[in-house]
């Protein structure tokens, strides 16, 4: 199990084994929990620089070096922010829902395989596990529409439950796929398994199937245009967080980019060879796969962006038909595809 | 095959879509040659209004602080909100013993103007006019009520009104 | 099927009310519909208005007819040029004014370019309905050169208040013709990306065909007028029908489409901006000589009696009805907004559809909310 | 049809339609209250006059009556006119709803109750539109005084 052990060696000096193995969860929880916050504000930079240059706009470019330090102000802001709530209002549940929404994001971050040295936590499931941790999460939205107690909300909260089981379908059934490519669940190995030729490439057609079905189905789970109708701006003013204030609201929107991030991330994994550099440049420097797996995964999310930024959105009727009548058939032929070209050799 | 046809259509159609979108994109991201925005209180040097941009109400000055309204409150008379309130004095022409009306205070409601231009109009002497300021910010409204006369100026001597 | 008794008995879906706006994103502007719903399913749309209502009919009885005409801009603010072109019209046909032939010209010029820009903000403010929210900015580029356009001529950008009675307040600036030119070939480069960018667009497309039908003979008894109504096959152009300025100088075709849906609505907007590309293209070389402003008594009083005019904005059928008794003020004054009578079709429109369709229907009527609250 | 002609087509209707041509565009036809559905219903459905289109719809305030204009069009014809209806009663004044032969009045009464004070019967929903229920009086009336919010010159 390829883990962080750097952190276990130096403990081991200062204390027993069992110590230091609760210290360790602790210290790198407490890493990655800070990495990704500051990982997730700039991502929200990036979205908002982004849809500037395609909205002929220049984004936020005063607060800091390009404007990097923008979101900490905004953040900062929302952090001294009073927090709201509705009278009637199930009090309980509405301070508990966006807990569940970003606990649920930061979990499916364990697993990533950000390179052959860097990965908290492998286990032989990793690919299952994402799917249903994140999955959980639709909870937090359904929580947070409910126990508003505003229209509004309760309708956003109503087409997440609608929405978000449909996607789970697709994108598992594309894991499906590639694991019958890949034969393995477990990251790391899928990973490895690629040094030969990226997924994307070594699938054929059927890959590239896949893939398009997975962005589609991918960024109908992270609820953003064109499929963002939980939240749908012009519908529902701001859908199930429309009573949300502060660092709540924070929590939902920061697990918004760290759920596309999870999202490009898998799709980095299981089509673009994680952390493997193209033709194996820089396969031998240790730590180098952090860089390339970084770049792919925003690439990723650049075109996750792109989808944003020039799509309109579905209706609920569509989003429907969508799943059920064009992508689950689909996924359906390309499984069988996928095997076939499995179990006759033709992968490279 | 329909089916299939709509996919490729479909996505045919998305296609072209990003495609308008990405090339403004990458020009703008390497060149910000289509970036339409300015950047504001950075270019309030270089900044210039149009000659017949309708900022503000003015009234003229020559460099001896000599305007030419003599009062006549015609602008007050056009003024269709009540933005315009003079204040005046009657006075005795010292070389011809007449007495004749003086301005004490043009008073203009900024915060009332919907720069329609009818008291610039009805103007005969053509004493106010459009200023090109547009900076009218203000945290206090009385900060909009404006005295166009500056302090301790008169009347052009001998002015005679244009005929119009 | 005792079954299915009950359950019909004990599990019912309750109709229930959502307020959409006054403060609302979808509503352009300070307006309020009471909503009343079954499930996403809309079964009543009732609107509540006047929360910027200004009263400006009732300034109107108070004010000169020289002084009616800033008021107008506060109308429809984005055909600001059309209407007060109107009350300009109903004067100078009352007192029986002839003006020249430049400033039917001109008049008819900076009509059309308020028209377009007016569709350009429309078209921008459809996308952000339908989720595409780039569109907007995109047709902000091209409505800032109307509007430099207008400031550089008129002196403002929106209000111009550009019309008086018998002309126009300033000449044409000296770089009017060149600019225009500018601006067309721009245009023209412009539109199909438009087309590439969004009316293509599959997810739009489907977001708007076959949505908020409403047929030939409901949309000229709901008075629905403009874009809205020749979406519906309603030929309703007052530049057509009863051509003023210098549309009988012109050749430009009515855009009538007969599909009836959101889609159509769309579409005709679009070809109208083209329609107003070509009466541009005519008349940016030919502007005749003459004068830009005649000549009128300082005080205008209208004969007494009833007096209308129409124009058609960029939303529609506007119309001033003036009730005169000789004096200098109107005795009473009425505005017919044309998005008032849009907005009683959208009922018509959206019984029956979603709340999203209730969105695209409420944009593709395009309203803008202090023409219904004047 | 010309103004002449669509006089004589509607006068035919009924003797208590009074005609006016003097200081409009348009064939003015004054409608006593009670005939006032009727001769919507006709002026609608006849195939010479086919009224379809209902312009617009003004409340006025002659003094001692209260009216309502309407200003119709036929979009098969593109002819125009005008039908004015009057009460005396400046109390309760009432005239029948015709948001059933021309579903665009179904605002403009709104509109017009709101303003004037003018009841329309069988309306669906009359309602102050504009304005807030409870707000006094009838604001387009000459004989409205508002001592605070109106500018008078």
């Amino acid at each position: 199990m390829i883990t962080l052990t750097i952190i276990t060696d130096w403990l081991m000096k200062y204390m027993s084994a069992d110590a230091a193995f609760y210290t360790e969860l602790v210290i790198v929880a407490a890493i990655y929990l800070a990495v990704f916050a500051i990982f997730g504000l700039f991502l929200v930079w990036m979205e908002r620089r982004v849809a500037g240059f395609f909205q002929l706009r220049l984004g936020p470019n005063r607060v800091g070096p390009m404007g990097l330090l923008q979101t900490i102000a905004d953040a900062l802001k929302l952090v001294t922010k009073e927090l709201t709530g509705t009278k009637k209002a199930d009090s309980y549940l509405y301070r508990l829902a966006p807990y569940f929404v970003i606990v649920t994001a930061l979990m499916s971050m364990a697993v990533l395989p950000f390179s052959a040295e860097l990965q908290a936590f492998d286990i032989n499931i990793g690919l299952f596990f994402i799917a249903s941790v994140s999955s959980v999460g639709v909870i937090g939205i359904f929580l947070a529409g409910w126990a508003s107690n505003n229209k509004y909300s309760l309708i956003g909260g109503m087409r997440t439950g609608i929405q978000m089981i449909s996607y789970e379908l697709s994108v598992g059934m594309v894991i499906v796929t590639m694991a019958t490519l890949a034969g393995s669940l477990r990251m790391s190995e899928i990973v490895e398994l690629q040094k030969d030729g990226w997924f994307i490439f070594s699938g054929h057609i059927s890959a590239i199937i896949a893939f398009a079905l997975f962005m589609i189905a991918g960024t109908a789970e992270s609820n953003r245009t064109p499929f963002d109708l939980v939240e749908a701006e012009s519908e529902l003013g701001a859908g199930f967080h429309t009573e949300y204030s502060g660092m709540n609201f924070a929590y939902y929107f920061l697990a918004e980019f760290i759920n596309m991030f999870i999202i490009s991330a898998v799709a980095v994994v299981i089509f673009f060879g994680g952390w493997l550099s193209p033709f194996g440049i820089t396969d031998s420097i240790p730590y180098m796969g952090v860089f390339w797996f970084m770049l792919k995964t925003l690439f990723i999310i650049f075109l996750m962006m792109w989808f944003r930024w020039t799509f309109p959105r579905l209706r609920i009727d569509q989003l429907l038909t969508l799943e059920w009548k064009y992508l689950i058939p689909i996924n359906m032929v390309n499984i069988v595809l996928m095997a076939l070209l499995v179990w006759l050799g033709l992968t490279f | 095959m329909s089916y299939i046809g709509d996919v490729i259509q479909g996505t045919k159609t998305l296609l072209t879509g990003m495609n308008v979108t990405g090339k403004y994109f990458f020009k703008n991201l390497f060149t910000r040659k289509d970036v339409i925005t300015v950047e504001y209180p950075d270019n309030i040097d270089t900044l210039k209004m149009f000659d017949r941009f309708k900022g503000e109400v003015v009234m003229y000055h020559d460099e001896n602080n000599h305007h030419r309204c003599d009062a006549c409150t015609l602008c007050e008379l056009a003024c269709p909100n009540g933005s315009i309130e003079i204040i005046w004095d009657k006075e005795t022409d010292p070389e011809t013993g007449k007495s004749k009306k003086v301005l004490v205070n043009h008073i203009y409601h900024l915060e009332m103007c919907t720069m329609c231009g009818l008291c610039i109009e009805a103007c005969p002497s053509d004493a106010i006019m459009w200023g090109q300021d547009f900076h009218h910010t203000t945290t206090d409204r009385a900060n909009l009520t404006k005295s166009l006369n500056r302090p301790g100026s008169s009347v052009i001597p001998n002015y005679v009104k244009p005929k119009k | 099927m005792e079954n299915k008794e009950f359950l019909a008995d004990r599990i019912r879906t309750m109709e229930y009310h959502l307020n959409m706006g006054p403060q609302h994103p979808a509503t352009h502007g300070v307006m309020r519909m009471i909503l009343t719903l079954d499930g996403e399913e809309i079964k009543d749309v009732e609107p509540v208005l006047g929360y910027i209502h200004r009263s400006i009919e009732k300034m109107c009885e108070r004010d000169t007819y020289k002084q009616i005409i800033h008021l107008t801009d506060r109308l429809d603010y984005l055909s600001a040029h059309m209407n007060g072109e109107a009350v300009a019209l109903l004067v100078e046909k009352a007192l029986g004014i002839e003006v020249s032939d430049r400033i039917r010209v001109i008049r008819t010029m900076i009509a059309e370019l308020t028209r377009i820009a007016s569709h350009l903000l429309w078209w921008g403010v459809m996308g952000m309905d339908t989720g595409a929210l780039t569109t907007f900015m995109y047709a902000f580029r091209d409505r800032e050169m109307i509007n430099d356009i207008f400031e550089e001529t008129c002196g403002a950008r929106l209000t111009m208040n550009y019309n008086v009675i018998g002309g126009v307040r300033y000449d044409l600036h000296e770089n009017f013709q060149k600019r225009v030119k500018e601006f067309i070939k721009h245009m023209k480069k412009k539109l199909p990306e438009f087309d590439r960018l969004l009316s293509d667009n599959v997810i739009f497309r489907k977001r708007t065909e076959g949505v908020g039908y409403i047929s030939k003979e409901d949309a000229i008894a709901h008075g629905l007028n403009g874009p809205t109504g020749r979406g519906s096959g309603f030929s309703c152009d007052i530049r057509k029908i009863h051509p003023y300025s210098a549309y009988d100088m012109v050749e430009f075709d009515e855009i009538l489409l007969n599909g009836g849906d959101s889609f159509s609505r769309y579409k005709v907007r679009i070809l109208e901006m083209w329609e107003s590309l070509r009466i541009l293209e005519q008349l940016v070389d030919k502007i005749p000589e003459g004068e830009y402003r005649m000549k009128t008594k300082a005080v205008i009083k209208l004969p007494v009696g009833e007096h209308l005019q129409r124009v058609e904005t960029a939303r529609g059928d506007f119309g001033v009805y003036v009730i005169s008794d000789g004096g200098k003020t109107p005795y009473r004054l009425k505005f017919r907004s044309p998005g008032f009578a849009n907005l009683h079709g959208l009922n018509a429109m959206t019984k029956g559809e979603k709340i999203a369709d209730l969105v695209v229907n409420f944009s593709t009527i395009d309203v803008v909310v202090p023409d219904i609250d004047r | 049809m010309t103004k002449s002609e669509l006089k004589e087509k509607i006068s035919s209707w009924s003797e208590e339609l009074n005609f006016v041509e003097e200081g409009s565009e348009f064939l003015v036809v004054e409608v006593p209250a009670h005939l006032l559905r009727e001769t919507a219903l006709k002026l609608r459905d006849d195939k010479d006059t086919a009224f379809d289109y209902m312009f617009s719809m003004t409340g006025v305030d002659y003094g001692e009556k209260l009216g309502v204009v309407y200003h119709l069009e036929s979009t098969t014809h593109h002819h125009m006119i005008e039908m004015k209806v009057y009460t005396d009663d400046r109390e309760n004044p009432a005239f029948d709803t015709l948001s059933d032969v021309w579903p665009a009045t179904y605002l403009n009464e709104c509109e017009v109750y709101d303003f004037f004070g003018i009841k329309f019967n069988n309306h669906k929903n009359l309602r102050r539109i504009f304005l807030e229920e409870e707000w006094k009086g009838w604001p387009l009336r000459k004989d409205y005084v508002d001592e605070v919010n109106m500018l008078i010159r």
